[in-house]
């Protein structure tokens, strides 16, 4: 089992441990809290991504053969989203970022938790993160 | 008013969500239906469903004859002089867009149109293009703080040049009541015509058209109990007649030829193609319905409900309510320091409140107060203080967990 | 299929007009409602209705996913590349007029657009506002006694001005079916774009967009055993892109500033305001109800019934049938000689048929047979051969009133 | 009682005598056999009253005080319907055309029987005659 699916299988446990939404959310805004910020600097219009009520900025670079990924947002809700995929996708190899599955996201039900915009938001992040990945993978290669 | 009783009118209201009954607050997005409406519309699909109009059968003839009762309850709910007057639209917007479209042909590069800073897009992006495709000059009527517009600015703006105002009766961002005989009275000192979006204000009060002397009205069903898909432009029969079709298609003509088409009279000419006949029959059912209640009643006890949570809510901490003028319907837009409006909106409706969160298609008022959008919360007269309790406790909770 | 387990589905066919059983046979005007589609609408209102798109709250997202899986539903049905082709209107007029004004940006003095004189009103005078409005010129393919579409005429017509086909694929007069396919395929070779009117095909055969190689292709729902008020119009993704939009309002916007409003993509970029909701989503329920008979199954029973009746009624005497294409559905417009066609409609509706009568929404080709009307008979799978009995019955005692 | 209440009284017994539609409509189309028709010469566009699938063309001449109506159309109920009107309102002066009222027409039913399209034709038919009423009704003075 590589690294990423490892991250995903601990996160459904983590998950599973919550009887209902509430509890749920509750340890998503925890997660959001520890989110690696951005730096102010790449706050720009540039990095935000669309599909959301709230705003994302996300920010990748690479450190050696590993992408790292900060990000921020609004509205602490969405920063809890967008930590849980950078705990999965960040420090990893921009190879098993484009391999790996996200069915850890119905898995811990997340996507029915969300209303639609922030369910299209999260594939915008993925799609995001996806798209980094692509886009280092040749600097390294 | 027996709100119990009218409760149990709305099958929706006894739904729950994960758990909790529902408690809808996002009536200005849309309003619920009572049962005699979908019993409405189940008897027209069951019993007379026919396209009306040119038909010789009886299904068809009692189709045109339901259809055209609508026109009529419209004409006598708005105080319409003629019934002609009545047009059927798809909804508001489609009733904006017919008449700024229509003015495509008529103002000419320089003349101006006025709008308000506290308009819905729908009554704004139609003007945006008709000033574009004429070249004439969009002026907005700015707001102050508590969600007024400044009248005098208004009156300055005002000039011989002026062709179209367009408002709204009442802002659906923050709830604003705007004084609309008065800007009516204004605009036609400069002859221009006036257009009032209705969206808003037809579901908590009565409108007298006549006595307003507004050009041009609009409004949906879909906010008054009525169904979606379905709404009417009211227009002054000399200054419909100026305008040219909207839409070209069968109902709208008199004689087609492919060397010559002529066009048929009012309301036809404006009402082209199978037009939404279940529709049109449930919105006069619905109108029945709000009458039956009684407007000035249900205007009654949404102010109550208004000033009740007005007053709950300004009892929460960091708490800001955005828009507060003196004339207001029952429509609620705050924020809480440090929360994100979603963030907010999102763990209501885990709780199994609706609400609204966002710029409510109303991005200039949202620029105006710097703001990325607020929550809001909009009553409806089956909404009740046991639910406006239930929401300040679940706003508690949620800051709670937020914070 | 069995029938009469069909008939059930229909509440409205158990109803009994002046002591007759009804008959309907004007499913051309539109097509009546099975009880799976009245339950979806009564659904929707009692459990989810709500605004959709912009909403945070656990209705409003039920609603929007059930609206936006008819999008899929008709993607589906209709064969259509993408889902964002799939635009909402309210009906045929509409997605017709959304197109022809596009293209009245597009357009320039001396383009040609062609029409056959076999339209609907609906697909001619929209055309002729294009046409006036952009100086271009309007050309019609004609037809021949039999209610055929000369090919021959139409491909001297196109040349390198054609810029827009607009042909029905059935004609709502005369029953024909035109070889659209290859009337698609010449027009590219001049590159011109095609719009294909489906409001009498669709409820009759499969259609398959991506075969046909339609550039625009428009229907109604309540033509299809679905609500009034509803419609879609599919367009290839490059050409709607190139379209403005039609109406501006909430939903299709992503940006508004008094400055500078920006379009949202497609679809959203032709939805503005509030949809027809309830409509859109009785419309896949209806989609489901005719993929659950089969339409291969409808078009061989219809076709039955087709010949059927033109047998029948070609012995009744002085019966003269208009429109003998080999390829036609099951329409069938006639008349009987020295009758008026309303005499003879206003009989049959004293006892119970519901045919319609007059020029249908095509004069042009009431004009090419130099005749006032017809009467029309329009057949559906719900209809029996037993009702045509009766209704040959009723022509011929209706002939021995009326003579 | 005048001479234009007593036609319509006479027509409503008439009528009367009928059980179902079915003869009404037959007795109708008589009645629109015996219609005095328009000449020829006066079969024009102008003559022709809006608000029928069919058409109908309507003459009216003075005799002396009186109004001489004739007629025609092309659908042989819409004659009848025409016919009724003509027996009711010709030979009569334009005065008392003006002043009579026109209940007899749902008296007899007229109206529930026929389509929206033909009551509307109707309405439009004793539009008409009565504007050659006030029209006539000058020319006397
Ligand atoms: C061929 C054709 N085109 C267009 C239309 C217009 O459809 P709608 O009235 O639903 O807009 C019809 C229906 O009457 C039709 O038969
Ligand atoms: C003030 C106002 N105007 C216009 C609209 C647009 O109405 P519809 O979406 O029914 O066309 C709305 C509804 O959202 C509104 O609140």
């Amino acid at each position: 089992m590589n690294s990423i699916s490892k991250i995903q299988k601990e996160l459904v446990e983590e998950f599973s441990f919550f009887e209902d939404w509430m509890q749920r959310y509750e340890h998503m805004i925890d997660l959001g809290k520890s989110l690696p910020l951005i730096k102010e600097k790449y706050k720009t219009d540039d990095n935000i991504i669309k599909g959301c009520q709230s705003k994302v900025w996300m920010h990748a670079e690479l450190e050696e053969t590993k992408l790292i990924f900060t990000a921020d947002s609004d509205a602490i809700i969405t920063k809890g989203i967008i930590a849980i995929l950078i705990r999965v996708f960040s420090k990893q190899h921009p190879d098993e970022i484009l391999n790996a599955d996200t069915k850890f996201i119905d898995q811990i039900g997340l996507k029915e938790h969300l209303s639609p915009t922030r369910a299209n938001g999260l594939v915008s992040m993925i799609k995001q993160i996806k798209m980094y990945a692509l886009a280092y993978k040749t600097q390294i290669n | 008013m027996d709100i119990e009783k009218i409760r149990k009118d709305f099958p929706i209201l006894s739904r729950k969500i994960k758990g909790n009954d529902l408690i809808y607050f996002d009536n200005a997005a849309t309003s619920q239906t009572p049962i005699q409406v979908i019993n409405k519309i189940s008897e027209y699909y069951s019993k007379y469903n026919s396209n009306i109009h040119r038909g010789v059968h009886f299904l068809s003839q009692e189709a045109t004859s339901e259809y055209e009762l609508v026109r009529e309850k419209i004409k006598n709910h708005f105080n319409i002089a003629k019934k002609k007057e009545v047009i059927f639209t798809s909804g508001t917007t489609h009733g904006i867009n017919l008449i700024a479209s229509g003015y495509s042909n008529i103002l000419q590069k320089g003349d101006e149109i006025i709008v308000s800073n506290l308009e819905h897009h729908s009554n704004i992006v139609p003007l945006q293009m008709l000033a574009e495709k004429t070249s004439s000059i969009l002026k907005v009527i700015p707001m102050n703080l508590s969600g007024d517009l400044d009248l005098k600015a208004y009156k300055k703006l005002l000039n011989n040049k002026t062709k179209l105002v367009f408002v709204n009766h009442v802002s659906n961002s923050l709830g604003t009541i705007n004084p609309i005989k008065e800007i009516i009275k204004e605009a036609h000192i400069h002859d221009a015509k006036v257009l009032i979006d209705g969206a808003q204000s037809a579901p908590h009060f009565k409108t007298d058209l006549i006595d307003l002397n507004a050009d041009f009205y609009v409004t949906s069903a879909h906010k008054l109990c009525g169904p979606t898909g379905i709404g009417f432009l009211y227009g002054k029969e000399v200054l419909l007649n100026e305008l040219p079709p909207y839409q070209g298609g069968g109902e709208m003509i008199s004689e087609v030829t492919f060397e010559k088409t002529s066009y048929a009279d009012l309301p036809h000419k404006f009402e082209a193609g199978t037009p939404n006949i279940s529709g049109v029959i449930a919105f006069g059912a619905a109108l029945d319905y709000l009458n039956g209640i009684g407007l000035k009643e249900i205007e009654n006890y949404e102010n109550e409900l208004l000033k009740y949570a007005t007053r709950k809510l300004k009892e929460v901490k960091g708490l800001r309510i955005f828009g507060e003028a003196k004339n207001k319907i029952s429509v609620i837009s705050f924020n809480i320091e440090s929360i994100h409006p979603y963030d907010l909106g999102s763990i209501l409706d885990k709780m199994g409140i609706a609400v609204r969160t966002g710029q409510h298609c109303a991005q200039p008022v949202m620029d105006f107060y710097q703001i990325p959008g607020t929550v809001r919360v909009s009553f409806s007269f089956y909404n009740t203080k046991k639910e406006i309790d239930f929401l300040i406790l679940a706003i508690n909770k949620a800051i709670k967990m937020l914070s």
